[in-house]
């Protein structure tokens, strides 16, 4: 079941110079069941140029306290105004949308996120924690400076950074991380958001290695529930909708 | 109590507000916001003969207060509609019209007479407008005699209700309506999308992979409302307007200038709840104009 | 340093950006904001070879992004025009071109004639595209033949640069600029404004006295572009591109979809130093992808 | 000489449930000469809908401050928002524009408004005070609740009132209101800005009895600037620019 609810920001706490965490208080209305890697299409009211809705990860979800968390990247019109929100104002949002990420099958499992992509992976660690498995991350971004949030990804299992410029971590993609150097991974399942290149290389050395991958394609949408066919990704049954299909991909099933 | 009914030649819609093709799927995407039986009807998904993968992603653009797509009539196809779509949605309570695509007269004809069997519909929307897709199409709505032909191929086999979309990339749109009242439609409804194009100006490349694609959304309404108040001059057969609605004041404008019905698309991308408002603001309008019919707005311009 | 200057046929502009007819005055309006002497080119009101009143109030409707203009070419006239306002203007170190409307195939002629003895007047934007006028305007250029007949009559007298102005409320505008360009047009331009209708709902009237009115702004600039890359792709002279440029990067992706210059109108109404900014961001765009030339960009849209 | 200048709101006083003061602290820039009567177009960002500037009057100026005030009714999109903005935000301006009132030649004046079109007599009384001359002034409106800034108008010079509903001062229309019912007026010169049907009847008041009669047009507006030629009045001389020509005209000027 989908919701169309006003949300009110209970805080704004600007992490990087790019990325916000807000935190979104549900009303009367108990949330609904997410799951991790689903999404929900905020409104953003008042952004000169913004017409359409703008699809945002579930970054964590509070049911006791009825709380959402959104990591959300400044890229442009909509994303800059949504991060200057003031504590005490509505955001609309409709959700709980997408196909999340699935359990494995596995308890070796890889958590690797580049950008906003890191957005979804906070909920699915601590879905997984609550499964008994405990997540790991690899956390990839271009400098120090962009890394968010990370003692609440510690919190819930190791993380494993790289950047770009070698200020933080180990100095390269994730994919020259050591983790994903040896001959023989240790973990079974990839789940990963980021940049499409990246995702790319990830469903590659999953096919060499025979592994699971799991991808969360950021794909651009109108409508977010499967209406305007905008989003579609190329799968081995056809088009698919991200927003409905997806956003999360067995990598194999796409048409990579 | 205001009656919001309409009628749309044999369509007896309970209220003058439908969903428009391709923005509302086949209605079930929306049920979990609205009360799908509360509308004055649907018409579903683009549909031809042959299943149709589309265009190549990416298919969205948003401009200034509009959007342009190019789907390019991604759909199962008529039999796939007719074997497991319409079993599901055939219930519902409202006007279900199938928006039929082709890229050729023969394709358009059989896929209309597939579609007369079906109990449950009682209308279609012959698409002769869609700019997304190479062959037929807009190529169809764009040059009289062409628009004239589909028409009465389709009029000859089917025998429900045969309302004919209009492109709006023409330099005449009323003389096409008048066209393809004489070919046989029993209405006419406008606007599809306006040709459009978007380009990255940094990476240089269009943002779409089709190059040109369809806009609408608010920011066509101005030209879409013209449209209707032109082609309202120029034909006797009842016209359902869209382009652009967003809200009731809107779909009234809508039907001041001569639309008897109104569809609403890229708005329900904003609101998935749109329709239902609408509807409940044409009452409220009514209500506080002291009307007891929406009838009374068809056509109602004031220009002295 | 890069170079921003750029050449429509004999005329030479020191950036691509100029104003668009009725949107800038005579230029002078807006001295207290920028230095005019610093555009491309500023195009001048609709000039007719007799005064004009225009039309009624309301001439102005705002709409989503855009807006409803229903002035319908008040101007006074190629004669005072020539005795009382060039003579204020014609010091501008700029290209100023006259905007030429009429209602006959004779007006357009003796207009440009008188133009043409005019020193300090390069050239003259043939409007045959204005949809609020009654008689002439819009009919010249929503046809073919008209459009060819008025431009070879204007041809014939008018020996500077000749740009015509195309209409985009027609079918093919690719079909219309190639007729134009054979009736010897130096150059086009596009697009003139979309035409629209405003209700208000409430009131049950339209909202401007002309009922319906030309649309521009921001809202029209996915159209706009689409055609001009379609001319683009029909016709040898240059292109001058406008409809919604309201920032460097929408004035590049005229000029990537194969514009050689660009007009600013609307966007002028809300900020008067637009222009300005427009060709400082375009001078910016350059530097940062390191291009030494704007003419780079024109038609380099990269479709693979 | 015009300007575009940006002003930060220094305060925003509710006056009634529809109308708010803006003070508006101006830069570095020494403010212009304005003449009571001139407006600016002010851009209203984020408000959805809204593309065009706006036209309000100049309500006020302190040049020792380097404040404008602005009085602004909320009656759509664009002032809604306006009225929102908080202390500290930013409002660009284009101003001061069009033709003032004139002085008058004669030192009995009647100044007369009604809803928002009071907004520009208190400047132009405060700036016949200046010149020696004492403003009375006649506010009409609807209903008590409407009238707005009394005090600042009393501090000026005598303030007469009339309501539609009889809920303060005088019953009815301005025109009712004793001051224009004698046999001969006590005064010269009517200034006004309002409903254009009041205008009208003032204008008519005038012709009968021979008075001048300025009067502030509130026409819809693009550019406030003269280059569009959409806020037309017809006048004895043909169409004129509101924006330019006016906003104020004398009333025997115009093809009322
Ligand atoms: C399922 C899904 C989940 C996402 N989760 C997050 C998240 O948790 N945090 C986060 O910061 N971002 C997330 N994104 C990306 C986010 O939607 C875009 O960054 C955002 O829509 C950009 O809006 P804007 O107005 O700021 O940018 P615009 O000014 O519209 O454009 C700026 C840039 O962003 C790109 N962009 C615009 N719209 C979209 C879109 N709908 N999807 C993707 N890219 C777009 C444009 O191509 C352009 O390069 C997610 C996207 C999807 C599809
Ligand atoms: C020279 C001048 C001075 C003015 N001074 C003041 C002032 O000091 N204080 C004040 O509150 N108002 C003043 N106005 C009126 C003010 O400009 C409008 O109320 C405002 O533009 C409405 O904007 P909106 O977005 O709130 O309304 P919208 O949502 O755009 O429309 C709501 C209503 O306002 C009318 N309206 C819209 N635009 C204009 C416009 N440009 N001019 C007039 N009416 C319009 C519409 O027809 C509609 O009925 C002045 C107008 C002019 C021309
Ligand atoms: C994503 C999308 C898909 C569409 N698909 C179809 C279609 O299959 N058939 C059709 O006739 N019109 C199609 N349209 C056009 C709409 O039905 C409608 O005519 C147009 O969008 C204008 O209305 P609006 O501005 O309210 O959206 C589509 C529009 C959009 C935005
Ligand atoms: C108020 C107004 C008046 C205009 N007058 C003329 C005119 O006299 N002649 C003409 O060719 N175009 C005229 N135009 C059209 C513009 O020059 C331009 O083609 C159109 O507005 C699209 O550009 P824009 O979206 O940047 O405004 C006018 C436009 C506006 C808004
Ligand atoms: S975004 Fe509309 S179908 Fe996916
Ligand atoms: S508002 Fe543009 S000329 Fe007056």
């Amino acid at each position: 079941m989908k919701y169309i609810h006003d949300f009110t920001i209970v805080s704004n706490e600007r992490q990087t110079t790019d990325f916000v965490v807000l935190t979104l208080q549900a009303g009367e209305a108990p949330l609904p069941e997410i799951h991790p890697g689903q999404f929900a299409e905020v409104r953003i009211d008042g952004a000169p140029g913004v017409y359409l809705r703008r699809p945002l990860s579930i970054h964590d979800v509070d049911y006791d306290k009825q709380q959402i968390k959104l990591l959300v990247q400044e890229v442009g019109k909509g994303t800059k105004i949504l991060t200057q929100q003031a504590v005490g104002s509505m955001v609309n949002m409709v959700y709980p949308l997408g196909k999340g990420y699935d359990l494995p099958d596995s308890k070796r499992v890889l958590l690797v996120g580049g950008g906003c992509g890191v957005a979804p992976l906070l909920f699915l660690g601590r879905h997984l924690k609550k499964n008994g498995i405990s997540p790991r991350f690899l956390i990839g971004t271009r400098t120090s400076a962009n890394l968010v949030r990370l003692e609440a990804y510690n919190e819930l299992g190791e993380v494993m950074v790289t950047t770009e410029d070698g200020s933080a971590g180990t100095k390269g993609y994730v994919i020259n991380h050591p983790v994903m150097r040896t001959e023989e991974p240790d973990f079974d399942w990839i789940y990963t958001c980021g940049p499409e290149p990246m995702m790319k290389i990830l469903a590659k050395y999953a096919d060499h290695h025979d592994l699971t991958c799991q991808v969360s394609l950021e794909n651009h949408m109108a409508c977010g529930i499967g209406a305007c066919l905008c989003c579609i990704a190329p799968t081995k049954d056809g088009n698919k909708c991200t927003c409905t299909d997806g956003p999360v991909f067995d990598s194999k099933y796409l048409q990579w | 109590m205001v009656d919001l009914s309409v009628k749309l030649g044999s369509l007896e819609l309970k209220n003058p507000v439908m969903t428009a093709s391709g923005t509302f799927g086949y209605g079930e995407e929306y049920e979990d916001f609205i009360d799908i039986h509360s509308l004055g009807g649907i018409v579903v998904k683009g549909t031809t003969l042959h299943p149709r993968q589309g265009n190549d992603y990416p298919r969205m653009a948003e401009t200034p207060m509009g959007m342009l797509n190019a789907v390019g009539l991604q759909n199962v196809g008529v039999d796939q509609f007719i074997q497991s779509i319409y079993p599901r949605i055939k219930h519902y309570k409202t006007n279900i019209l199938v928006n039929v695509s082709g890229s050729t007269v023969e394709e358009y004809v059989e896929t209309a007479e597939k579609i007369n069997e079906l109990e449950s519909i009682p209308g279609i929307e012959l698409n002769i407008s869609c700019p997304n897709v190479k062959e037929g199409g807009m190529a169809f709505g764009t040059s009289c005699p062409s628009a004239i032909a589909v028409t009465s191929a389709v009029r000859d086999v089917y025998k429900k209700h045969l309302m004919v979309k209009l492109s709006p990339n023409v330099t005449s749109i009323a003389e096409i309506a008048k066209g393809v009242e004489g070919a046989g439609a029993d209405s006419v409804s406008l606007i599809n999308t306006l040709l459009g194009m978007a380009i990255d100006a940094h990476s240089r490349r269009p943002v779409l992979s089709t190059i040109t694609g369809g806009l609408s959304g608010a920011a066509v309404k101005p030209i879409a409302l013209r449209m209707v108040w032109q082609v309202a001059n120029a034909v006797k057969i009842p016209i359902v307007g869209m382009g652009g609605i967003s809200s009731a004041e809107d779909a009234i404008e809508f039907m001041l200038a001569g639309a008897t019905a109104v569809e609403i698309g890229t708005a329900n991308f904003i609101d998935p709840r749109i329709t239902i408002q609408i509807i409940d603001g044409i009452r409220s309008y009514l209500e506080s104009h002291q009307m007891n019919s929406v009838q009374n707005l068809i056509g109602g311009l004031i220009t002295e």
